[in-house]
């Protein structure tokens, strides 16, 4: 088991969001959480990259308790994290960025020059314009950029928050294909998500109301039945 | 006019590595530091006493140098890194402190009269024709203040220099995909305290240097500093040649009593009219 | 959330309102110095007002003097403290905007207007000086106001070495000092004094506590965001300008009848850096903080008199071990002190009771 | 999309008649190329209207439009029949209209009375002055407002300790403190951004019937609710409009609209909506 996460409470200040939250994610695996905004997915993620303290429970990865340490030396272990809102740098330029995904583990030169090559290849779209600002990508292609980046960073398990934030349908359905490939290269993907799309690519599906867990299916079956929609648009 | 405009160019560098010093603190650290000068100005004096007391010119170059990094590193790991939580606001006071004290004691310690640092090409000059002649510590100064102006700017298109600028955009989702602030901006201090130790001591092998020295140093750098917004490295560094140019002029056309205040009306108006920095807009590839 | 969320949800942390952060460390002091039975406190202050009335009938010269220092500092600092800690912007004019109240009397006084008419004639002017100096405030944010505020002030004091035949440039100026009849100079000036810092402690407590001073509280921790209560956060903050100017003034009109010799020197930052000592050591936001900041300062100035660089060092560290360790200021010290003897559960400050504006909603405005 | 044509069985509500407290014509608004409004037509009347739809619509967008706080770069934006674009948010607010912010806003250090106190800028006819000297009408002034604000936190259920600090109160409380400081100014519309996120079942109640009990006396006002809360709209809103990308694409009950293909497809994506 790479990720564990056992009743798990936090919150903001003295608000409790997450009323006790368990969730496993083993090696390969595609997860995704589903629920509606305000259900406490965005505080599970930054639970896990150290943003929210852990109030009480209990989270380990790769059998290590991650404790109190803090976002950058969970980066390093292998916990990458795409932020909400995609977090990309507009000042810098695109070859800048995906650079940036170094900065967790201190790669050399050509092992650096290795994994810059292996992203491009995913995202082919990028590779012309890495000396452009960042800020001149569509929304899409800065996806692919924070996506890129998280995985120079070599992660082991990559938390991937709204994917489909603000994208076109397309553009998410391209998205999640890159999100297919990746499992096929070895990297174990966290994905929380509004859409349900997600569903068509992940292995295992968790849907959270009001800060608990509600229920777990397989994705396949989730999406064959019909307490989907009965769970989340009511 | 050829020597106004070469003395320009001369206390110009030294605004401009001011500037430049305050920028990348305020880029990696989030800090306005208002002690830059005297960090340079501690620096200094302990590379003066060390030339007076027999050491070679570049060990004494050296030391200096190594004084104002470490200068940097611990102030940083002192007082400002504890206080980052709080804002912007008590961390530019404890620079305002800290200059004042950081003074004080060179007061104390080598008292109050100018001094200089007397370089192996310190007084010699070069004549350019029609009876005009450059100090040798003029091009110095000139020279190295480019030299710094280039350094940096590479830094800034390293990978660190690269982390550095990500954190000025956004901290928070820096330390999220794994870059370490803490020890950025421990290297932005530091170079910041190297980049001040050598204004001071380009100002000291031109010049006389003394406790106020400082004062209107600082206001200097910060107006360089303020004609790039605080965040153009390109725009920082002109604007203090601009500067020094244009105070040298003042100095020797309408009086030397005028030429603080003409700098200071500088920082009014670009602040007013320009906030950005004047550089802001004009297309190019800046950090 | 949506971009336009995101600016609207930053900028008040951006802003002026949360860059002064260890002014919220004084949460609590106006409800805990406002409030209460008002009977005794008045009582408290009428006694407090008598003996200080009494001094100079009792106490040698050089007692008076230094009363008198402290109370013109605590009135200028009233001002200091009513831009930086109630209204949140970084203005740093403060002393030059002091030496315009002293020059600006000293000056008129030569000219025959009586001292007492130049107090709020010299008020009025810097008032609108410093309105003209606060409108960066438009467009600045933290540090920027804070630069151009002092770009400007130094430059004001810049201009009084340069009016020369006015000012005496560099070299100073004497004062006539005011007497009422048949008793001494500096006893005259104490009493003025006296009652100036009387009234502008009054006057300003009233204020601050009621309505003007909710709402000045309001723009400086909503920031932008007070719009949409109805409140226009640009007039609010160019009257906090214009008011502690206008103290700033007051105070320096004082400050030259104590002095009797002004020279442009003793208004650059060597003055600054102790008002923000005194604004800080009292505890910026708070009301009584500038007494307390500027009897401090007087205290550091009498013990550290002939020490010059001591003097300096003195002031440089406990500048910046108050703000290391006390970011609330003394006041806030002897409030923690009080409240953890004789509070009661509900005014203490339990971990357990949420505080906003701390981890939880920083956090989520970080990410 | 026009908005006199969508939305089923919504004459049986009286309100649906009403002249509208606030109408978007057209409102488009881009930020650095990305269009995050697209010509949002939409008529607010008297009631609560729920504005609803996925992460990044521009739910948010639309309630900075009307209060004043974004510029819309077409359209216009009208309260009343005036419109109010180009108009500072203090403006906005003299002429009626009040808003809360996602993560509660309030002075920490004053009093939750206090706090509500602020939002009665509106309500002052004495100027600080006559305040100042303690002038008999403007401490008239200042005692109704504070039994106001009081009343006002009674509504809410919050009654109970009125002159603790705001930072005292649970981040739910706050949030409702905020809604109350919003009512102070008698507002005729009343704009309300996630204010169930957070709240727990025992807030939620407290802030429904503090709402309708205001509503109840006031006919003629309007509260626009932008909540991720379905189960809250569903209670509240007798209408709700599902915003996607930037544009209206549904308006009517909630319980039909969240029915309707087009806002489970623009929830749940388009694959996995066609799919089932």
């Amino acid at each position: 088991m790479l990720l564990e996460i056992e009743d798990a409470r936090t919150g903001y200040g003295g608000l409790e969001v997450l009323h006790g939250v368990s969730l496993t994610v083993d090696e390969g695996e595609i997860v995704t959480v589903l629920g509606p905004n305000g259900t406490g997915k965005t505080s599970l993620m930054r639970l896990l990259s150290g943003v929210l303290p852990l109030w009480s429970g209990r989270i380990t990865f790769d059998g290590k308790d991650l404790g109190k340490a803090p976002p950058n030396k969970r980066a390093g272990l292998g916990l990458c994290q795409l932020p909400e809102g995609r977090g990309i740098f507009q000042t810098l330029t695109v070859g800048e960025n995906l650079d940036l995904g170094l900065a967790a583990r201190r790669a050399s030169g050509s092992a650096a020059k290795a994994d810059r090559d292996r992203v491009l290849g995913l995202f082919p779209e990028l590779a012309g314009r890495l000396d452009q600002s960042a800020s001149s990508l569509s929304g899409g292609q800065q996806q692919m950029l924070a996506l890129g980046r998280a995985l120079m960073s070599q992660p082991r398990l990559l938390l991937i928050d709204e994917l489909s934030f603000g994208l076109a349908p397309r553009v998410v359905r391209d998205l999640f294909d890159v999100a297919r490939e990746l499992r096929e290269q070895g990297v174990t993907l966290l994905i929380v998500e509004q859409q349900a799309a997600a569903l068509r690519v992940s292995d295992r599906t968790y849907i959270l109301r009001g800060g608990r867990n509600e229920l777990t299916r397989n994705s396949d079956e989730l999406l064959a039945s019909d307490e989907l929609v009965s769970s989340y648009l009511r | 006019m050829l020597q106004t405009i070469v003395s320009g160019l001369e206390s110009g560098s030294w605004f401009a590595l001011l500037g430049l010093a305050i920028v990348v603190v305020m880029k990696a650290a989030d800090v306005p530091n208002f002690a830059m000068a005297e960090m340079g100005l501690v620096a200094t004096y302990v590379g003066i006493s060390l030339a007076a007391a027999g050491l070679p010119f570049w060990i004494t170059v050296l030391a200096t140098l190594v004084v104002g990094i470490a200068l940097g590193v611990l102030i940083d790991a002192a007082l400002m890194r504890r206080l980052s939580k709080y804002g912007h606001f008590p961390l530019l006071l404890m620079t305002i402190g800290l200059s004042l004290a950081l003074n004080a004691v060179v007061g104390l310690l080598w008292g109050h009269a100018p001094r200089s640092f007397p370089a192996p090409w310190s007084g010699v000059s070069v004549g350019v024709g029609g009876g005009v002649s450059i100090g040798v510590s003029q091009i110095v100064s000139i020279v190295v203040g480019l030299l710094g102006a280039v350094a940096i700017t590479m830094f800034f298109r390293s990978s660190t220099g690269s982390q550095m600028r990500a954190v000025a955009e956004n901290r928070a989702t820096a330390r999220l995909i794994g870059v370490n602030a803490g020890r950025l901006s421990a290297i932005a201090w530091g170079i910041g305290g190297l980049i001040a130790a050598v204004t001071v001591m380009l100002q000291a092998q031109s010049s006389l240097v003394s406790t106020i020295t400082p004062t209107s140093l600082i206001i200097y750098g910060f107006v360089a500093a303020t004609m790039g917004g605080f965040t153009s490295l390109i725009g920082t560094f002109v604007g203090g040649l601009i500067l020094g140019v244009i105070q040298q002029f003042v100095g020797t056309y309408m009086s030397t009593a005028a030429q603080f205040s003409v700098a200071l009306l500088v920082v009014f108006l670009v602040l007013i009219l320009r906030p950005d920095g004047f550089t802001k807009g004009v297309r190019l590839r800046d950090v | 959330m949506s971009d336009s969320t995101e600016v609207l949800a930053s900028a008040p942390t951006t802003g002026p309102a949360a860059v002064a952060a260890g002014i919220r460390a004084n949460a609590g002091a106006a409800d805990d110095g406002g409030r209460g039975p008002g009977l005794r406190k008045g009582i408290v202050a009428i006694v407090a007002l008598v003996v200080l009335f009494a001094v100079p009938f009792v106490a040698n010269s050089y007692l008076v003097f230094v009363l008198s220092l402290t109370l013109v500092y605590a009135i200028s600092t009233v001002g200091f403290n009513l831009l930086i800690g109630w209204s949140g912007q970084i203005g740093l004019a403060h002393a030059a905007l002091f030496a315009i109240g002293a020059y600006g009397s000293a000056v008129t006084v030569e000219h025959g207007i009586p001292f007492l008419v130049t107090i709020p004639l010299a008020g009025v002017a810097a008032a609108l000086l410093a309105v003209i100096i606060g409108f960066p405030a438009v467009r600045l944010k933290g540090f920027f106001l804070a630069i151009a505020t002092l770009a400007l002030g130094m430059a004001i004091v810049e201009l009084l070495v340069f009016a020369r035949p006015i000012t005496g440039g560099g070299a100073g100026m004497n004062v006539d000092v005011w007497t009422l009849p048949s008793i001494t100079g500096s006893a005259s000036t104490y009493f003025v004094i006296l009652v100036v810092a009387a009234l502008t402690f009054f006057l300003t407590r009233r204020a601050l506590l009621g309505r003007f001073g909710r709402t000045l509280q309001a723009v400086r921790d909503l920031g932008p965001l007070t719009g949409s209560l109805g409140v226009s956060v640009l007039r609010y903050r160019l009257v906090a300008f214009g008011l502690s100017g206008f103290i700033a003034a007051v105070a320096g009109t004082l400050y030259s009848q104590l002095q009797t010799f002004i020279f442009p020197a003793m208004f650059h930052m060597n003055l600054l850096v102790p008002m923000l000592v005194m604004v800080f050591v009292g505890g910026a936001g708070s009301l009584w903080g500038p007494l307390v900041g500027a009897a401090f300062a007087v205290v550091i100035i009498e013990f550290f008199q002939d020490l010059g660089d001591q003097q300096a060092i003195a002031y440089g560290v406990v500048l910046m071990v108050v703000i290391a360790l006390l970011p609330g200021g003394l006041t806030s010290l002897f409030r923690t002190v009080r409240d953890s003897r004789f509070g009661t559960a509900l005014q203490r400050r339990k971990p357990a009771t949420p505080v906003p504006g701390t981890q939880g909603t920083a956090a989520k405005e970080d990410a | 999309m026009s908005t006199e044509t969508v939305g089923a069985g919504d004459t049986a509500t009286p309100s649906r008649e009403a002249t509208p407290v606030v109408e978007f014509d057209g409102v488009g608004k881009s930020f650095g190329g990305n269009s995050v409004l697209e010509g949002v037509n939409l008529a607010v009347r008297p009631g609560f209207t729920g504005l609803i739809g996925p992460n990044g619509a521009g739910k948010t967008t639309c309630l900075n439009v009307v209060s004043g706080y974004l510029r819309p770069d077409a359209g216009d934006v009208r309260l009343g029949g005036q419109s109010v674009i180009g108009l500072r948010p203090d403006k906005v607010a003299q002429l009626g209209v009040s808003r809360t912010f996602q993560t509660p806003r309030l002075i920490p250090n004053l009093s939750a009375v206090e706090n509500v106190m602020v939002g009665g800028g509106r309500h002052h006819r004495h100027g600080h002055i006559a305040e100042l000297f303690g002038v008999p009408a403007a401490r008239r002034d200042e005692k109704t407002q504070r039994a106001r604000a009081r009343e006002l936190l009674a509504v809410f259920g919050l009654g109970e300790h009125p002159d603790r600090a705001a930072n005292q109160f649970p981040i739910g409380s706050q949030k409702i403190i905020e809604v109350a400081r919003g009512l102070l100014n008698d507002p005729t519309l009343l704009l309300l951004d996630e204010p169930a996120a957070g709240l727990g079942a025992e807030d939620v109640d407290r802030l429904v019937d503090g709402l309708n009990g205001w509503l109840g006396e006031r006919p003629g006002a309007a509260v626009m609710i932008i909540e991720h809360d379905l189960e809250l709209i569903t209670r509240l809103c007798p209408t709700a409009a599902v915003l996607h990308f930037g544009r209206i694409i549904q308006n009517g009950p909630p319980k039909d609209v969240l029915r309707d293909p087009v806002v489970v497809e623009a929830y749940l994506g388009a694959d996995v909506a066609a799919g089932d």
